[in-house]
């Protein structure tokens, strides 16, 4: 069985010293995994992220994470990711070893990691210091030419955890919108939990298969988790709640702040429903404020051939 | 009954295909082509595998065909599948990820240890037969976790040495050729042909098991090199009535691949 | 003004010797470009394809091709392609040189002609006797190991030719079912021309913009020719004509046999509509026995934001 | 009218906007985040270059935002775009694939070859300030067929020695250093700041242009190496009332980013 609530999925899949991405460009981004995450005080996690964004700023200033791979810092189009910064700055909770890439360079890792490559090749880095400080950046020469050629290894997570609009009981998912590197890190990582605001009929997902990113034999588990991305957006499910990133930019400059915030929305919380019951306390009416109108896709003709 | 009594009961291709479905039993993801290992992954989920998944290599996962496909490009695969996805997908993410299980190849020639040819007959720049090439064959042979090979028994075909290896099997008599060449797969397991059923043994083609009707000496004879006999060699069991049954009333019912 | 007859398109952008691509994998082979090449007299022509079906079977046979670059010979599901076994084993009507690849090894030169790499690495070809035959192919040790991984060179056609359902009139191009490497080798080319079964409004292509593959930047011109892929298929609108596979598996093993068709079909008409003309007199109901039932797609929801 | 009456009646964003959507005159395919170089597209394609398409990092191409997107990400850049794809699209097919022809970027330090570094001050294992890091900047400096950056004057940016390299401009004085490192990008165009603009000749940074109400000498006083001023020294046209209009009415209503 597939199907499992998000305490389960994490308890099952996700160990300490693991090494874990949760990925999903500005869209996708599942804080539901990142708090049950931190609720099971789990220790000494590398963490993956192109964009750490608040996910990995609260896990980091929960003292969970050893290390962290990324390409960007920042809270977008907001300001810097506070937490992490005081980590790197001032070993605030705990020092954290941070190995450094572009985008591109994620990009590749997770690309090759996907396909079963050792390394995955790009035009990059040559006149920068990045491969300075990243002995993980290597050159190789080009054989049709005289010139070099960067390459960034594989990235392989234990876990990834894939934030998505709707998959089957199986694990068959479909997203759309700024799909990100979701496909991709779902067949690096070893193992998958596909995280969706909806389970929908097999039927669904077959009336249009180029649409399924992530087929259900990589996937091992199956959280259906509404809303659980929030306060990152899922396109033509919820916005944006950016008034809680400009509020994340107050409260994480200070270490004490973060953790009564922490103390109260992830650990006074039993669960996501837990959060989002404090959240619909705090604001009655957030989901209308966050609901997107109707913009459906109109339909193609996939034909019927028997 | 006697092996003989149901010689004309049911067709070499039919043989073929009961065969190489019972060896699909407790697999989960197979890469399929069209024909004989089509209708055998077609045949295993209605028996031993039920939730075996089909990949055809032109990028269609879990098809759902309304009718007997023409090709592996056929669109009756694509409407109703579960993912259909481009060629770079399903040769970057599917096969060299390590996804596929199993896979299914046939070739021209092989040789005994499983190497395949599907390129040419003669020499590579002037051919006596120009055949098809190695289409995914070559990274199919590298890749899948484990390698079913289908193709009729002839002395034409099971030749001593290839003219051009198209698809590596265990590439050499060596043992651990495939990882040292970085090989993630374990290469042919299987040779199902219309006579009987090799398997390999030190990554030598060994006879494991012979169709009802067919003697160790005719096999030989086929055979282009001093063939290995297995110790326990087997009888082929024969197609059950069920399996013939779905072959001919769902799966084939024009007898387009298993008539003869 | 990009929309354009396919007369003007071949005329505009195909020239002798020039290095082209029309690919689509079963399906959206677009033999209304390929007639008209052989229309307009074409010559010293490479033509690159993974698989070269009927489409190149034709284009041998009636002598413009100096050179074939693919990964497999076969008339899908039916058996071999004659002319050009003819032209590769007697030189028949000309000798042509060839390039050969496996499948893996022109998706990852389409891949890294597309994204402006020199090469692109898979684990493929140790083993085997293709390197043997092909210098193109080359090997490169990796530096996270004590491996080598095969490498093949970019490929860049001076022209890409790319069947699709539907585009907008700037060439924002949407397609589905087997995607094959459409997307990839309209990145690679130098022009392309775009050939769809349908013109539609801008806003079509914007209720699904993860629908659109190919964008208007990277195409030259846009042709509008329905069933420009008889005899093969184009999902949604049309099945493939096996019939007409089939009946090619007899007219090309033979070189006279193989004149006669050409002269008929595609030097004896004017152009694609002239062919459309010619096939219904053969068969007036041809386009009701090739089309598919309805299997429309769920439309899924973008959201407006705003 | 003379530039000093005006001096109230614009921001320095407003200036830096115009000036950089004019400078976008005659291009095609601009690759841009949010922030000023967002709103300079918008206006440039409501002026200079009506079929400017605009290409955002998340993979949007085309967007027609409804309302001022937040972030690169922001949903309101893809319902209604004309295509969204995803990162590893984006950055194989779209900027390493050359189909990039001019990207904005900034920076907290740029040196006299416009290289910028957007990563740290101090060292990069014990920093003073942590910055945000490459993200995509280190490949669009590399790709971008053009690249203008934006950012405030000010002695502590216009450094002599970046802290570190994130993202390579003209690399150094040698003539043909992104030849010869194989970047096909041309490098940075143009620098536009709140009080100047500024042109690479040979390679290095030359004072081009100064914005109405500066002199020469309280440039060079922001920068920290010996300037060179252009001998064609021009005085940046002021905004247009048309374009302080399409600015404050439509592009950014709310003056978020334009009213300082």
């Amino acid at each position: 069985m597939k199907l499992n609530t998000m305490s389960d999925a994490i308890a099952k899949y996700v160990h300490n010293g693991d090494t874990i991405a949760i990925e999903g460009f500005t869209a996708f981004i599942c804080f539901a995994a990142a708090h049950e995450i931190l609720r099971q005080k789990l220790e000494g996690l590398t963490i993956c992220r192109m964009t750490p964004d608040l996910i990995y700023d609260q896990m980091v200033a929960a003292g969970c994470v050893k290390k962290m791979v990324f390409s960007y810092l920042g809270n977008p189009g907001v300001g810097s990711l506070h937490c992490i910064r005081r980590a790197i700055e001032n070993g605030i909770p705990n020092k954290i070893e941070i190995e450094e890439y572009s985008h591109f360079g994620m990009v590749g890792r997770y690309m090759a990691g996907a396909a079963g490559l050792p390394f995955f090749p790009l035009k990059s880095y040559l006149g920068a210091d990045l491969a300075e400080v990243n002995p993980n950046i290597c050159f190789v020469d080009n054989p049709y030419g005289k010139d070099r050629v960067a390459v960034v290894p594989a990235l392989n997570p234990d876990v990834a955890i894939v934030h998505a609009q709707r998959c089957d009981r199986q694990g068959n998912t479909q997203l759309w919108g700024l799909i990100g590197m979701q496909k991709e890190v779902a067949f690096a990582a070893k193992h998958v939990i596909v995280v969706v605001e909806e389970i929908v009929l097999e039927d669904v997902i077959r009336s249009d298969p180029n649409r399924t990113l992530i087929p259900h034999i990589v996937v091992d588990s199956v959280v259906h988790q509404p809303y659980g991305a929030h306060p990152s957006y899922v396109q033509g499910y919820y916005d944006r709640d950016n008034k809680r990133y400009l509020a994340w930019e107050k409260v994480s400059r200070d270490q004490a702040a973060t953790e009564a915030w922490l103390a109260e929305w992830v650990f006074g919380v039993d669960n996501w429903e837990g959060y989002l019951a404090r959240l619909q306390a705090e604001e009655p009416n957030i989901w209308d404020r966050l609901a997107p109108g109707s913009a459906p896709s109109q339909p193609v003709n996939y034909g019927t051939y028997g | 009954m006697e092996p003989m009594d149901r010689m004309f009961a049911y067709t070499p291709s039919e043989m073929m295909i009961a065969t190489a479905a019972r060896a699909l039993e407790g697999e989960r993801v197979v890469f399929v082509g069209v024909g004989l290992p089509n209708i055998a992954c077609n045949l295993a989920q209605r028996t031993v595998s039920p939730d075996l998944e089909l990949v055809y290599e032109s990028g269609v996962f879990s098809a759902r065909p309304a009718r007997l496909p023409l090709s592996i490009g056929d669109p009756t695969l694509v409407s109703c599948a579960t993912s259909v996805v481009g060629m770079a997908d399903l040769f970057m993410n599917y096969l060299q990820g390590g996804r596929i299980e199993t896979a299914f190849l046939g070739a021209a020639q092989i040789d005994r240890c499983g190497n395949l040819n599907s390129t040419v007959i003669g020499d590579y720049q002037n051919p006596k037969v120009r055949l098809p090439g190695s289409g995914g064959a070559c990274e199919i042979a590298i890749h899948a976790r484990k390698i079913y090979i289908i193709m009729p028994l002839s002395k034409r075909s099971f030749v001593e040495k290839l003219h051009f290896i198209t698809s590596p099997g265990h590439v050499s008599h060596m043992p651990g050729e495939r990882v040292k060449l970085g090989m993630p797969g374990s290469g042919p397991q299987l040779v199902i042909t219309n006579q009987a059923v090799f398997e390999f043994r030190n990554g030598e083609m060994t006879l494991y098991s012979i169709h009802p009707g067919f003697t160790v000496d005719e096999i030989k004879s086929e055979v282009a090199w001093p063939l290995k006999v297995a110790a326990d060699l087997q009888t082929t069991l024969l197609p059950s009535d069920d399996e013939l049954r779905i072959i001919r009333k769902e799966l084939d019912p024009d007898g387009i691949y298993t008539s003869k």
